[in-house]
């Protein structure tokens, strides 16, 4: 099995050669084309891999996130997407990417004031939404001078980190 | 004693406080909200109260429904907790009149050091050193006044209250008038009061604090300082005791703690309190305010002392003279508490509520956890994103620095973020070490930053980790690879991989 | 100072190691048997090594594959923990011929107090009062001699070890022969020796210890008692400091660590170090024997002298001089200790190992726990059933009493079987409350005890909650009611209910 | 839904006359023939309940054992076995229930001695099977004169608390 692996932004590719299950923990893999490696691994809680490399002891923490990973290790964090390299590269994301504006909440919240309807024009630095959580209020703010597209934000709904509000064009 | 308190706060200071009365053979009622249901203070506490909504200003803040939930489970007494309505005279007022003890200070002492002008008026009277300000709320003319005759910069502040909310730091002339709108429409929105006063700002200041205690009878103690010279926002994230500065210079905790008792005696104070102080470059000290209650920060004075705060706040209420006199209390050894919030110290500290899908916490010599999350809670949204108080114990601050770095390491909280990271850079830099500490320390801090360089092969084992887990959990966007790859041995794994 | 310091035990007492070893930045080396991969010591520790199956004898036993692992990963000293190889003469030996580090004492000490009877030789020359009993092995002809002369009832105990192996009590003259060639036979197993020496057997007696620490270079203080009166089958299962006899009469406590220091610097001893007493109705004490390591029970007394012995034994293996004099030792407040173990009391205390499938600890004030288990950890049933060691401290003793009551109350963990409401109903005892312990305690307790009594609509809730888990888990037994019922509103719940 | 129940060896019934869920925690029940009461019930962690009944807060662990269930409250220990009323009692275990001594494994662990083998006589008194855990062992005993019937132990091998090492007539 092979995979492409963006790390913290940076390109790399893991081949698992062969795996741990059944009796054996040995896992042979192959990172880019450095020479192949061995560690013993075990599994022991979900989510969790006790990784035992030249010696030394790992335990890494892996938790899925909407984009692909977080590990995290002694404190370390590193976000790793993991990928087919013979897909093509999720990053190119289509058309329009240059020309339309999306507003993401930036955090997991309710939707406490929409400032704007499809149709509205914009200037930059204009409040379009308005996300709170924790006695927080972050007001979402337009980068540059347009239309408002789409508005699917509703006041008083909850949304997720990264959720669209809004885009702009 | 009494037999059945009543705690009107929720998260880690409920829990905190229901420990200490357990261990005192007092029944706890807890009261909560519609999402907070499944809190822990609810499941821990012996009897339950549903007191309303989410929103505060329907349930946390409402004195009728506390004081309703108090009668109908029989408590003698109510402990406040912080925030919420412990620093409300009129709560505690009511409480009284209702004949259910306020675990606190008389309304009266609330009233007196409630406002910070008034607290200001009282510390001068009281002969305590204050930073040149004014003692009433200011228009723009008297703001202008007091800014040209002392000079920049200046720190707008609001009447009623705290917590960094209508905190505005001003610099030039210029941005006098709107700093004062936007901080008097903040107060406004935080205190219902948009009243704003102004103070000379100091630099490189030290936040220090003097922890009091006196009761009914007329006998008052420090119990020594906390330093909280680390925060971010005008909001304290690190804390501990000694003093880094008054461990060098032991003289000043009684010319401080001295101080704080004459201001408090002033206002008639008993119960716990606090005391603030900025402290400047050449260890000159003013008075700040008073905090008329337990504060976020109590363990690591607990921790250096020994004492149970809580349960000295509860036979105090209760009438009892205190244990022991100013000569009694003993400092050994030195405690740091770490604030870990719910919050993305990646995206700008935003918060970061969600559901908590694994927990590792850190044990061992010397920590204490005061904390209100377990595995599968969904941290609301509605509410504080202070998740738990790491706080260790060690013989020497430099043994406390090193035991907290340990047990950030062994400490993991799964599914939402946390500042846990954040910290142990903190704690590792050099001049966090070397105790140079002040209350811009976090700003230049971000400034002097290099991002940590984790050990050699630690990208590979998270690279390996993550292709396992992809294999194995398959998420959408690695389906092809897994399909064109051939099967994992998963015999005698399955079972541990839920 | 060392840069790589090898744990060679497992449990509870590695994973204490090494934190102490990354709040010093030096690296950690573990060591397991095949069972033990994933056991927590491995997970947590910089470096692991396997060195071979699950049995003692092949792992955790070998000093050749203990040496071998130290030197490939390059290790400065050795921590042996207690138990395994931490009392082997010619293991500390070994290591010091390999140029690695003891962190013990020498190996000569460990011989002149490693033999019972050549322990009980060293404290009557050094003046240490000890029990009437033989000071060499017995024969059946010696052993009624003994008896016959000093009156019944008499203990039978092993020359060559202790933790209640090969120990046997004789009340009667026609029980002797009996009793000797079994303890004879369990020694033989348990030590491979089967010498056996006697002593008188002083009934309703205290057992409190005294820890010390010495350096290199001559300086040896004690660090005060422990009490370890409550034991079961003569292990330890609560322990104390101070204990409450000397809290009473606190002149004992220089006594009997004078005594102590008199007996260890008779074999030349250093690094940390434990003389047991037996104490008598009439407060006068007998040495026992001394254990040339670390004990399990050290937590309390880092908790009330507040000092970190595993940090001070690696200090003085390095050459160090004690930090302190014995005048500077201080003694604060109390620690109690429960020994935490996979066992099921309400199956004659039969050990219960398995998977542990819920895991919650208590957290807050006053709480330190050291353990080795993890939610998903199967306890492995190769070796002992400690999973962690709670300990509290408060200001008293009764309080810290409380404490521990309202820790174990917090305390649960699923899947197994464990002592934790045992030792709440010891710790509700009165006669405990009162401390009136002695090393029958737990025998009496049986005797005089009452199945506890159950709040009113406990089991109300209980029933409920089982009806409840049956109609959503449905097993095998509830099937056809479920059948024959309505079904659940289920939409909703089934997250939580993996 | 009506349950016959076993709570440290009592006998008792519930009923559920409505139960949690969806969005109301709340839950009517029967125990016995007492009146109906009604509960608050989440479930904050699987096998938690976490109970509000009469303003009291209550959170029970339930742990499936091999016989039933065991549920923790506030530290007590209750032993529940749950089962439809209209099936036959699971408490009748067929004949030569008297006639049968059935040899348990008292705790997980290795069966580390097989003393006898199918057919040899046995005393009452005698060692049968050695069961160890954790460095204890247990030697089980015959409780009568008679014969070996089956001994499913084996040397070696692994056990379960309650498994059948060794039937005796």
């Amino acid at each position: 099995m092979k995979l492409a692996l963006t790390i913290d932004g940076r390109e790399d590719t893991i081949e698992i050669l062969s795996r741990p299950g059944g009796h054996s923990p040995a896992c042979r893999f192959q990172l880019g084309d450095t020479p192949a490696r061995e560690a013993n691994v075990e599994t022991p809680e979900p989510g969790v891999y006790s990784v035992l490399l030249d010696g030394r002891s790992y335990d890494a923490f892996v938790e899925d996130t909407p984009t692909g990973m977080v590990v995290t290790i002694e404190g370390y964090r590193f976000e790793i997407e993991a990928r087919d390299p013979r897909r093509w590269s999720r990053k190119t994301s289509g058309a329009g990417a240059d020309t339309v504006q999306s507003i993401l909440s930036p955090m997991p919240g309710k939707v406490v004031r929409v400032l704007v309807a499809a149709g509205d024009p914009v200037v930059p630095g204009q409040g379009i939404v308005v996300v709170e959580a924790m006695k927080m209020q972050n007001e979402l703010k337009s980068n540059r001078t347009g239309l408002v597209l789409t508005v699917p934000a509703k006041e008083g709904a909850t949304v997720t980190a990264g959720e669209l509000l809004a885009t702009l064009e | 004693m009494f037999r059945k308190v009543l705690i009107a706060n929720r998260g880690e200071i409920a829990v905190r406080v229901i420990r200490t009365l357990r261990e005192m053979a007092i029944s706890s009622v807890a009261v909560f909200s519609d999402p907070d249901r499944t809190s822990l203070h609810v499941r821990m506490a012996d009897e339950a109260a549903h007191i309303g909504p989410g929103p505060s200003a329907e349930s946390y803040l409402r004195v009728d429904r506390i004081l309703d939930a108090a009668r109908r489970h029989g408590a003698d007494a109510i402990h406040p907790g912080y925030g919420f309505l412990s620093e409300d005279a009129d709560f505690a007022g009511a409480c009284e009149s209702a004949g259910i003890t306020f675990i606190g200070p008389s309304a009266a002492s609330i009233r007196a050091m409630g406002s910070k002008t008034a607290a200001r008026r009282t510390a001068i009277a009281a002969g305590a050193p204050v930073i040149p300000g004014t003692d009433h709320a200011v228009t723009l003319d008297t703001l202008r006044a007091f800014a040209d005759a002392h000079g920049y910069p200046v720190l707008l502040k609001a009447v009623a209250g705290g917590g960094g909310k209508g905190m505005r730091r001003v610099d030039r002339a210029a941005d006098l008038e709107s700093a004062l709108r936007d901080a008097s429409s903040e107060a406004d929105r935080a205190f219902r009061s948009p009243d704003i006063y102004v103070e000379r700002l100091l630099e490189r200041s030290r936040h220090i604090e003097i922890q009091l205690l006196g009761d009914r009878h007329g006998n008052m103690v420090h119990l020594g300082e906390r330093e909280c010279s680390i925060q971010r926002r005008h909001q304290k994230v690190i804390e501990e005791c000694p003093s880094p500065l008054i461990a060098l210079h032991p003289e000043m905790r009684q010319e401080m703690g001295q101080a704080a008792i004459r201001a408090a005696r002033a206002a008639g104070y008993y119960n716990a309190g606090t005391v603030e102080f900025l402290v400047d470059s050449d260890r000159r000290f003013y008075f700040l305010e008073m905090n008329t209650r337990l504060q976020v920060e109590h363990p690591v004075t607990e921790l250096v002392t020994g004492l149970d705060l809580v349960r000295l706040q509860i036979e105090i209420a209760d009438g009892a003279r205190l244990p022991f006199t100013q000569d009694q209390i003993a400092w050994r050894g030195a405690a740091i508490e770490c604030r870990i919030y719910a919050e993305d110290p990646y995206n700008n500290f935003l918060p970061y509520p969600g559901k908590i899908t694994r927990l590792t916490r850190p044990l061992g010599p010397g920590i204490r956890l005061d904390g209100c999350v377990y595995d599968g809670w969904t941290v609301p949204m509605e509410y504080d994103p202070l998740l738990a108080k790491l706080a260790v114990w060690a013989d020497t601050r430099d043994h406390a620095t090193t035991r907290m770095i340990r047990a950030l390491r062994e400490y993991d909280v799964g599914g939402i973020h946390t500042n846990l990271g954040f910290f142990r850079q903190i704690l590792e830099d050099p001049e966090f070490r070397a105790a140079n500490l002040h209350t811009g320390f976090i700003d230049e801090f971000f400034q002097r930053r290099r991002p940590p360089e984790p050990p050699p092969d630690l990208a590979t084992v998270a690279a390996l980790a993550a292709a396992l887990h992809t294999a194995t959990h398959k998420p959408p966007a690695a389906t092809a690879a897994l399909e064109t790859g051939s099967r994992w041995q998963t015999s005698g794994r399955d079972g541990l991989l839920r």
